[in-house]
């Protein structure tokens, strides 16, 4: 799942601070289950932006509607209802929904209100962390399901730096070490002769090598 | 009323409608079983509907009592019969067969709609008169009264036809003849209490001479709303307010006069007590209230904290003396009063605007009479006599008194005893007679969907309670103007069963698919109101509670107007939610018939054994490592009963009975579960394994511990001991104690103190018991009893008179001179101040018993609280739910209180309360399903993002991804507790009756945002 | 100028400072009118957004008021009542508006006295705070549409 | 010969080795580069120079080295992957051996959370085992890492880092062998307070034979106060400061600590001569460069031999 | 590394006592034990402990082997007899039981089956050498038997009252180990204190010592336990630990926590006896920061 934070309620106010009325626009998959901007998100935002107006003294409408996902043109297109009768856009989706908006309103300012934060999953309530950076050369075959690009600080493919300590990294006791993991695991799993296999420099060309990336897949078009 | 009854067989008859009737009737009707309640007069209700307001809260009892009544009227399974009276009794418990004679009306009363027409024209002839003649409070009924309609007094009535010619509705009958009818009955409930006692044979008080003298009842109805002067405190001569009032204490009772009982009336302390904090909380500095005492008598649960309230906060005066005279001081009506204070020896006079005379009960007129019919045996003060270890079972089986026609007693004990008559008495009934009951039918309910809203706003005045802080027709008016409100009124006592009627036809008239009302908690009465909404066809979750009373008019009476403004906030708030509300189902769970029985003292026991008896399976867990609890020690009661005996006897029956698991070594540790499906978690020693019983209900009979202090040389001396360590002695060493010539007994030693601040009600009859025990065996013994104030409530007072009689010694001390105690050889020394004398006495003393009393034992009530979540009182009680209306449940359904977990009692008193703490619980237990209400969670599949917070956030595990690959809330489980609802990020989850819709709308509608 | 008056949204729980209210009222203990209750089954179900929604819409306070530790009726409602009013709190700080406006407290059903003496201190805080900004469009401009 | 490097000629020689260290300055001030070396000329085979040492910003490896190298010095380049995709770091490697530099040392580098550009990029392309590998292949194979043939491709005598006593440790070990399997020639150690422990690891070392593929040097830091050993102790990742050492260092009054870490780095160093496998110290006398005569001298190091 | 092998290398274990159900709902059972998976070393199964019928603990043993989880059942011989006892002891290897827990039968009168027939064929004793004589290839009465079992076997020391006592309980403690216990398990206890002073005794017994952690449950439990259980020595300080808690549960668990964490310092292994609070264990071991 794509991961996001709310930005600073000030920068989002600071954002829209030219406009009376504005379009909050939630998403309702990756966002509002890492609770950033789903509904609740979308009316708890909607409330704090028209709070700060209030102590400017304006009177800000908002708009809020929540999409079933934003990066798809489709659902997109139902804001086209009501993207006339505003001043700006505010999403709350991923900056792929950003974009989709946009990219569909060119006449209208869209405005980001998340940090699109990364792949993660969700530890326990409340928690997520990175699990993928999406290098599109997926190694975990290698390294017994934990993704060392992902989850170590120095994406190390060859086993640990010399700086963790009792299994978490060196940046900070809250990280875990990934190549302790991965070490671990393998123990576990009886394949610790693997470790000793370099793994050699990787071809980032499927990460970043070609600009952009894409998927397409002809027998659907 | 109950009509077209199939068989009265099974029935319980219940003589007498005032609270122990109705209290009695309500718990078996709410057990299933059928009743059929007589009362002699036109309407129930008893003495209580005279009294304006209770302690210790102060809270006003029509209020209380109004639901009782309109529900005690509607319950399917009781016969209401007034005007009818007991003729005979034939047969045997479980089949008895009765002759009641039921005098005639003169009116319909399914026809009387009580419109007043026939007041108005013949006032002479109606009875039911709310004018009230403040003189004759015995005839009064309250304007709410059921059954409500009026009645005919024939012998008045010289014109008949011209009566009957005014009535709209033709419910007036000419020739209405008193009817006799034979049932067939299992048992027997006898509630018809007792009289008040009218002063006029006292001469020296001049009572029905000189106007300003009152009784306690009738300054009652002087202070009450409801009352003669509108609740005005008017003196009667001529109607001013007074500025002087002084209570005259046990006037009629504790004598040996002419007109005057020797026994105590129990109730007349609390409620002098009670009516001069009231006086002084209406009318602060510009009165001045006095109470003339013998003993102060405040001897029940938290009592004593009131008396100190009394005094300490509220600066009512306390003379302890028995004036001597009351006489006229000046011809405006002003009354002088001569006594000689306790102690000082002088003769005083003292001028009053108005004196009250304390009165207390006198045995009916119709209890000897009624005693013959049923057979069963009166004791010397013609109350029904009953057994020690049986308070409420008379002499005939199957026929059971509660109330104060057992003894006087104040309403949470008459409560208690009715609960625990109920109990007993459906013992008699066959359990098919209670299989095939139905629960009440309401009509159908109307489908509204795709109606608009039509509000009905009806706001209570109830009495002064609320009319008195808030401008109610100032505020009928603004909710009138609300959006979708079609009709706004005020209904007085939007309980009584008048108001209710009317709610229910407007709801009708108007078409109304939602109603607002403005009055008391939602807590206390919203199952109240949502049976009305019921009986009109709507769902009972169209219903909005404006909060005015508790939460508003009450603690804002000081700043009328933002009252009334917050008033109208309120009801706007309520009626904006309940625009958004929506017709719900409520949920039916299985409920699990076993009863869990904490403490297997006397009390727990015999909650058991009833619970046994009826066919429940009990589970009865026992810290200890044997049956019996406290009692063990306790070798004879009072009146001499023998208590080993009978413990034997009971651990016996327990042990025996198949229904009964006992389980000894059992120490609490968790709980979980709802109200009739209770999980509890034991841990049995020795080997402290873990048992988890699962149950419908908690009846809690941990008892109290003895309490022990570090005073007076306890356990320093082997003179010293407690009382109960005396009755141990005495019956262990008969030899050691004839040699004994001083015994001094010290009372109140651990209690009423600022550490133990109650007083522990026992130790005044058990001080007395043992002296008297004493004397059997060693006649010449001197006893010197030193007290602060001899509680020897009721008939108890029979033993306090006869120890004076056989030359026990009683000394008063206070507590600020308290007896001095100095080891002196094998006795100690006692000095102590003697006031009748005014010096200072020593006795060398063999012995020395300190009335230690009870304490409870602070560390595991504690615990118990926490892991039940029930609530304690600050000294470490349980808490019941109410002190007046519900003395045996807790605040926590399911769980009920009985013995001295409660409060300090004696043996009979502990086996009244488990009794009533049996027919408590067989009150849930006798339904088999559970309804869980229907606040639950519901998903709204479309919105759910599968997200996984609910899963996460439910404290009960219930929801869950299902295979369409959305959240899903099984009601069954679901708590309604709303967690999941509030954190769900997709605004996905509603808890029902708390959407986000109705909470929102609510804000809007106080916050004025949409108005 | 007129006093400033104060109003504070409670939303008390069922099981405990609902009932401790209502007690306040058995006993006659005054409070401030200011103070106007919403019932709730629990703390835990009180949304951070009918929160803010209060405060948007002209209370000067919001009290949330529970079970004592230990003592919620469903587990933990409160504790999680209590997380949350900490988030809330977060909210207002961005927001500009005085944390101390939201306040979680908890007591039982038998403290009267104890509510009387909280509520009492919140209006007096707050009261010391000024009125929270208020929307001075009459005109609702809350949730215009939510089609999807 | 794999290369021209001074310190595989000692090695191969069958020499104890010692090599120090050179921070780089933070300004472009050549004389404090040539100053600091010039403590160690003569007393050390080799000096490293380090390449932006705890992801601080300083002169870069590559132009200092080329300073050591004019004053008649061998430098060991150490290069780090944090800061340079692989075309940098080939480009690099490929313009210092035509300043006649011919020793790497491959680093992951530390990370950029510790120094003071913590916002930078971290580019990590490559990690240290890829380096090692990437410049093998240049030297072995002579082609780049992209596989273009190229010309007179450095000869570089690799060396990589080794912490023996860094979590997990039974990894220790196998970590060494796939830096070998890499193609590592040499190897410098973490600091060593912990002698047992690094003994254990030599151990487990000479149990896979390992110290016949690979060149160890074990490193010693001489400690300057109390303060800093619990500073090793408590705050540097990686670093086994055994309690006996700070008890040791606190025992003596603070003037003579100073005094008492040389004692203890010498004492260390001549327990590591015994240790079978051990081919060398690496001195890191982090800015304490003029103490550097006095701890070979003492430890019975000095004269270095004479090798060209 | 399975439990015999740690406690021969002297590693640290931590042992959690589970009940079989009185009836035949498992699914307690097999969720408690799975979230203890990787958690603890064994898994330990009392046999009807206190004269409590329930489901037996070598079907017990062998479900929890099935998860995965290294088990060890109780064996006395109250109620079986030395055939029955026997021919269980094959069982139990044959459905992966690594260990057994020679205990003492609980008084059938304390239980719920006080009609019960105590059989008593064997004492503790007697017992062990039995398992003894089994690994060795044979049964009690000599006859060989097809393959041999193998066994972790244990013994227990029962509480003591006195120091008469427990010079009793340590001379029949040294018998069991002498008939070939391999480790002992003592009773509970509450205070570092007594376990050191009672591990100093035993050191001589050269066997791995597993203390026991008890929770508490309640004020109440603590306080009965303190008042009315000789040998049992609950701090005063803990009970009132517990009371001033806002979260009593909470905060026993958080004890029982720590408890282990302390043994664990001061025993080569602790068992954990939360009699019916095993959904809380993996609370537990966090708050013993396992």
């Amino acid at each position: 799942m794509i991961t996001a934070e709310r930005k600073p309620l000030d920068e989002i106010a600071s954002c829209i601070e030219p406009y009376n009325r504005i379009l909050l626009v939630g998403c309702n998959e990756c966002v509002t289950v890492c609770a950033a901007g789903g509904r609740k998100e979308v009316a708890m935002l909607s409330s704090a932006l028209q709070m700060v107006s209030m102590k400017q003294g304006k009177t800000l409408s908002v708009v809020e509607m929540t999409l079933e996902r934003q990066c798809d043109p489709e659902y997109v297109e139902s804001l086209a209802l009501h993207i006339d009768g505003v001043d700006a856009v505010v999403s709350m989706a991923c900056g792929c929904g950003v974009q989709e908006i946009a990219r569909r309103f060119g006449q209208v300012r869209v405005f980001p209100a998340v940090n699109t934060k990364f792949m993660g999953a969700s530890e326990r309530a409340g928690v997520w962390a990175e699990r993928c950076q999406g290098c599109g050369d997926c190694l975990l075959g290698l390294t017994g399901g934990i993704c060392p690009i992902a989850r170590c600080s120095k994406r190390l493919m060859n086993g640990p730096c010399g700086g963790s300590g009792d299994g978490k990294c060196e940046i900070s006791g809250e990280v875990d070490c990934a190549w302790h993991l991965i070490w671990e695991r393998m123990k576990a799993l009886g394949i610790e002769d693997r470790y000793e296999e370099v793994i050699s420099a990787k071809d980032w060309r499927p990460a970043r090598g070609g600009g952009p990336r894409k998927i397409i897949r002809e027998d659907l078009q | 009323m109950k009509a077209n009854r199939p068989s009265d067989h099974h029935a319980v008859l219940i003589i007498g409608g005032g609270i122990g009737g109705i209290k009695a009737a309500l718990d078996l009707s709410e057990a299933r079983k059928d009743v059929i309640l007589i009362d002699k007069s036109p309407a129930i209700g008893g003495v209580l509907t005279q009294l304006d307001r209770t302690f210790p809260t102060n809270n006003c009892d029509i209020c209380t009592l109004s639901p009782n009544l309109s529900a005690g009227a509607r319950q399917k399974h009781i016969d209401l019969m007034p005007l009818t009276q007991l003729t005979g009794v034939e047969g045997e418990a479980g089949n008895f067969t009765i002759t009641l004679t039921t005098a005639p009306r003169y009116i319909d009363t399914e026809k009387c709609t009580a419109c007043g027409l026939c007041l108005d024209k013949f006032p002479k002839y109606i009875r039911f008169t709310p004018g009230l003649d403040h003189r004759a409070p015995t005839c009064m009924r309250y304007p709410r009264v059921t059954p409500h309609a009026f009645s005919v007094k024939r012998d008045q009535c010289s014109d008949f036809e011209t009566l009957a010619s005014v009535c709209p509705a033709g419910a007036i009958i000419q020739g209405d003849k008193a009817k006799t009818r034979q049932l067939h009955v299992g048992a027997i409930i006898v509630a018809v209490g007792a009289d008040v006692f009218s002063p006029e044979a006292l001469d020296n008080y001049g009572y029905g001479k000189l106007p300003n003298v009152v009784t306690s009842l009738e300054y009652e109805r002087i202070m009450s709303a409801s009352g003669p002067t509108f609740g005005e405190l008017q003196r009667p001569s001529d109607g001013c307010q007074p500025r002087r009032v002084a209570w005259i204490q046990c006037a009629g009772s504790r004598g040996q006069n002419k007109g005057e009982v020797s026994y105590c009336s129990s109730v007349c302390c609390m409620f002098a007590l009670k009516e001069a904090i009231v006086t002084k909380e209406r009318f602060k500095e510009d009165i001045e209230t006095t109470i003339f005492y013998m003993d102060m008598r405040t001897f029940g649960k938290d009592y004593e904290m009131y008396y100190q309230r009394a005094k300490e906060d509220y600066h009512v005066r306390l003379k302890r003396c028995r004036p001597h005279s009351i006489i006229p001081a000046d011809p405006d009506g002003a009354l002088k009063i001569s006594y000689v204070e306790d102690g000082f020896g002088t003769l005083e006079d003292e001028t009053y605007d108005m004196v009250v005379l304390a009165t207390g009960f006198r045995p009916s007129a119709e209890s000897t009479g009624l005693a013959k019919v049923l057979g069963i045996e009166l004791n010397d003060h013609c109350y029904a006599r009953t057994g020690s270890f049986n308070p409420v079972a008379t002499s005939r089986p199957g026929i059971y008194a509660c109330g104060v026609f057992e003894a006087p007693k104040d309403i949470p004990e008459t409560l208690v005893q009715a609960s625990a008559s109920a109990c007993l008495a459906g013992k008699h009934l066959l359990p098919a007679a209670t299989a095939d009951s139905t629960e009440p039918v309401y009509p159908p309910e109307k489908d509204i969907t795709g109606e608009l809203p039509r509000i009905g706003v009806f706001v209570c005045d109830c009495g002064q309670n609320i009319s008195g802080t808030v401008d109610v027709p100032d505020v009928v008016n603004y909710a009138g103007l609300l959006p979708h409100v079609v009709v706004s009124r005020s209904v007085g006592y939007g309980c009584s069963r008048e108001s209710l009627d009317i709610i229910r036809k407007t709801i009708a008239d108007k078409k109304l698919n939602r109603v607002v009302i403005g009055g008391c908690s939602p807590r206390t009465h919203e199952s109240l109101f949502q049976d009305t909404l019921m009986q009109a066809g709507l769902n009972k979750y169209m219903l909005e509670i404006a909060n005015i009373r508790d939460q508003n008019a009450w603690v804002h009476a000081d700043r009328p107007e933002d009252a009334t403004r917050k008033a109208k906030e309120l009801i706007r708030m309520a009626s904006a939610g309940v625009v958004e509300s929506h017709p719900l189902i409520d949920h039916i769970l299985e409920l699990n018939q076993s009863a869990l029985v904490i403490g297997g003292g006397v009390s727990g026991m015999n909650a058991a054994l009833e619970l046994a008896e009826q066919n429940y399976t009990v589970y009865l867990a026992e810290q200890a490592g044997e049956l019996g609890g406290l009692a063990r020690q306790i070798h004879r009661t009072i009146d001499g009963s023998d208590v080993p005996t009978y413990l034997s006897g009971l651990m016996g029956e327990v042990r025996a009975h198949k229904n009964i698991e006992v389980i000894l070594n059992a120490v609490l540790v968790d709980h979980e579960g709802l109200p009739g499906m209770f999980k509890t978690g034991f841990q049995i020693a020795p080997q402290m394994y873990y048992r988890q019983i699962e149950h419908g209900v908690t009846i809690l009979a941990v008892g109290a511990a003895p309490n022990r202090v570090d005073d007076y040389l306890l356990d320093k001396h082997e003179a010293v001991c407690t009382q109960m360590e005396l009755g141990n002695l005495i019956h262990t060493a008969p030899d050691k104690v004839s040699d004994w010539e001083n015994v001094v007994m010290i009372q109140c030693v651990g209690s009423r103190t600022p550490d133990n601040p109650n007083c522990s009600r026992i130790c005044c009859q058990a001080a007395i018991k043992n002296a008297l025990w004493l004397l059997d065996s060693n006649p010449d013994l001197n006893i010197y009893i030193l007290y602060r104030d001899m509680r020897t409530y009721g008939f108890l007072e029979d033993y306090y008179l006869e120890a004076r009689r056989r030359g026990v010694i009683f000394v008063r001390y206070t507590p600020e001179s308290p007896p001095v105690v100095e080891a002196g050889g094998a006795g100690v020394h006692v000095t102590f101040n003697e006031p009748m004398l005014g010096m200072k006495l020593m006795v060398v003393a063999d012995c020395l018993a300190l009335s230690t009393g009870f304490k409870s034992d602070d560390e595991s009530t504690e615990d118990l609280a926490k892991i039940f979540h029930l609530t304690r009182t600050g000294d470490g009680y349980f808490l019941e739910d109410h002190t007046k209306l519900k003395p045996v449940d807790m605040s926590v359904p399911g769980f009920f209180v009985a013995g001295t977990a409660h409060s300090p009692k004696n043996i009979g008193e502990s086996i009244t309360q488990a009794h009533a703490a049996a027919g408590r619980a067989i009150t849930v237990l006798s339904r088999n399903l559970i309804n869980m209400g229907a606040s639950v969670a519901q998903v709204d599949k479309e919105r759910c993002a599968t997200c996984l917070v609910c899963v996460r956030a439910c404290p009960y595990d219930v929801p869950f991804i299902n295979e369409d690959r959305y959240s899903e809330i099984d009601p069954s489980k679901c708590h309604g507790c709303g967690t999941c609802a509030s954190e769900c990020p997709a605004q996905a989850i509603q808890l029902t009756r708390f959407e986000d819709r109705p909470m929102m709308a609510k804000l809007e509608g106080l916050l004025e945002r949409k108005l | 100028m007129e006093e400033f008056d104060p109003v504070i949204v409670a939303y008390c729980c069922h099981y405990c400072a609902y009932t401790a209210a209502d007690m306040a009222g058995s006993m006659r203990l005054g409070y401030p009118p200011g103070i106007k209750i919403i019932r709730v089954p629990c703390t835990g179900k009180v949304d951070p957004l009918h929160v803010m929604r209060a405060l948007m819409d002209g209370a000067d306070g919001v009290l949330i008021a529970g079970c004592l530790k230990g003592d919620c009726h469903f587990k933990n409602g409160n504790i999680k009542a209590l997380k949350r009013t900490a988030y809330l709190k977060q909210w207002m700080d961005e927001i500009g508006i005085e944390s101390e406006r939201v306040e979680m407290v908890m007591m039982s059903a038998g403290m009267g006295k104890q509510f009387v003496r909280i509520v009492t201190d919140f209006l007096d805080n707050i009261r010391l705070l000024g009125p929270c900004p208020k929307n001075t469009n009459q005109q609702s401009n809350r949730i215009l549409s939510e089609l999807v | 010969m794999k290369t021209n490097s001074v310190l595989e000629k000692i090695f191969a020689s069958g020499q104890f080795a010692v090599t120090s260290e050179c921070g780089p300055p933070r300004g472009a001030m050549p004389g404090i580069v040539k100053e600091k070396a010039e403590h160690l000329r003569g007393y050390v085979d080799a000096v490293n120079v380090t390449d932006n040492q705890t992801a601080m910003v300083r002169m870069s490896s590559f132009a200092a080295s080329i300073i050591l190298r004019e004053m008649g010095l061998h430098p060991v380049l150490q290069m780090v992957t944090r800061d340079r995709n692989r075309i940098a770091l080939q480009s690099d490697l490929i313009g210092a051996y035509a300043h006649d530099i011919n020793t790497v040392l491959c680093l992951s580098g530390d990370h950029p959370h510790f120094g003071d550009h913590a916002m930078a990029a971290n580019v990590y392309d490559m990690d240290s085992v890829q380096l090692v590998e990437a410049v093998r292949n240049m030297r072995e194979d002579g082609r780049l890492q992209g596989g273009a043939e190229v010309e007179n491709l450095p000869r570089m005598f690799i060396g990589a880092a080794a912490n023996p006593f860094a979590d997990p440790f039974e990894l220790r070990v196998a970590r060494l062998a796939k830096k070998i399997m890499a193609g590592v020639d040499f190897i410098q150690t973490q600091c060593i307070y912990n002698l047992d422990k690094f003994e254990r690891w030599m151990a487990g070392i000479r149990d896979r034979g390992l110290h016949k593929k690979v060149y160890i040097m074990a490193g010693v830091t001489p400690m300057k106060s109390e303060g800093m050993a619990k500073y090793m102790k408590n705050k540097v990742p990686g670093m086994d400061v055994p309690d006996e050492i700070i008890k040791r260092m606190a025992g003596v009054p603070k003037d003579k600590q100073a005094r008492e870490g040389i004692d203890i780095s010498i004492e260390s160093i001549q327990r590591l001569k015994e240790i079978e496998g051990v081919n060398g110290i690496h001195l890191m006398a982090i800015e304490w460069e003029q103490k550097v005569p006095e701890i070979i001298e003492r430890a019975g190091l000095y004269p270095r031999p004479d090798i060209v | 590394m399975n439990l015999q092998h740690r406690l021969s290398s002297g590693k640290f274990v931590i042992l959690a006592e589970m009940h079989t159900p009185k009836g035949v709902d498992i699914s307690d059972l097999i969720t408690n034990a799975r979230g203890l998976k990787g958690r603890v070393d064994a898994v330990i199964i009392p046999d009807m402990d206190n004269g409590v019928m329930r489901m037996s603990a070598l079907a017990g043993g062998a479900l929890i082997s099935r998860e995965g989880i290294e088990s060890m059942i109780h064996i006395y011989a109250r109620d079986r007899n030395r055939l029955a006892l026997q021919g269980d002891i094959l069982a139990a290897h044959v459905l992966g039981i690594k260990n057994l827990l020679v205990v003492q039968g609980e008084e059938m009168r304390l239980g719920d089956h006080r009609e019960a027939n105590p059989v008593d064929d064997m004492d503790e004793l007697e017992l062990i050498r039995t398992v003894k004589t089994l690994q060795g290839g044979k049964d009690s009465a000599g006859f060989d038997l097809a393959g041999k079992p193998s066994f972790g076997v244990g013994c227990t020391m029962s509480l003591w009252t006195s120091d008469r006592e427990l010079d009793l309980e340590l001379e029949k403690t040294a018998g069991k180990i002498e008939a070939g216990a391999q480790f002992i398990i003592l009773p509970p206890m509450f205070e570092a204190e007594q376990l050191v002073a009672v591990i100093e005794k035993i050191r001589g017994f050269r066997v791995p010592v597993i203390s026991t952690v008890f929770i508490l449950k309640s004020v109440g439990v603590a306080r009965y336990m303190s008042l009315k259980m000789d040998g049992i020595n609950i701090p005063e300080e803990l009970i009132q630990r517990i009371r001033k808690a806002g979260d009593r549960e909470d905060e026993c668990l958080r004890i029982a926590g720590e408890t282990i964490a302390a043994f664990g310092q001061l025993s080569q292994g602790v068992r954990i006896e939360t009699m019916g609070w095993e959904h809380k264990l993996p609370i537990i071991l966090d708050y013993a920061g396992r």
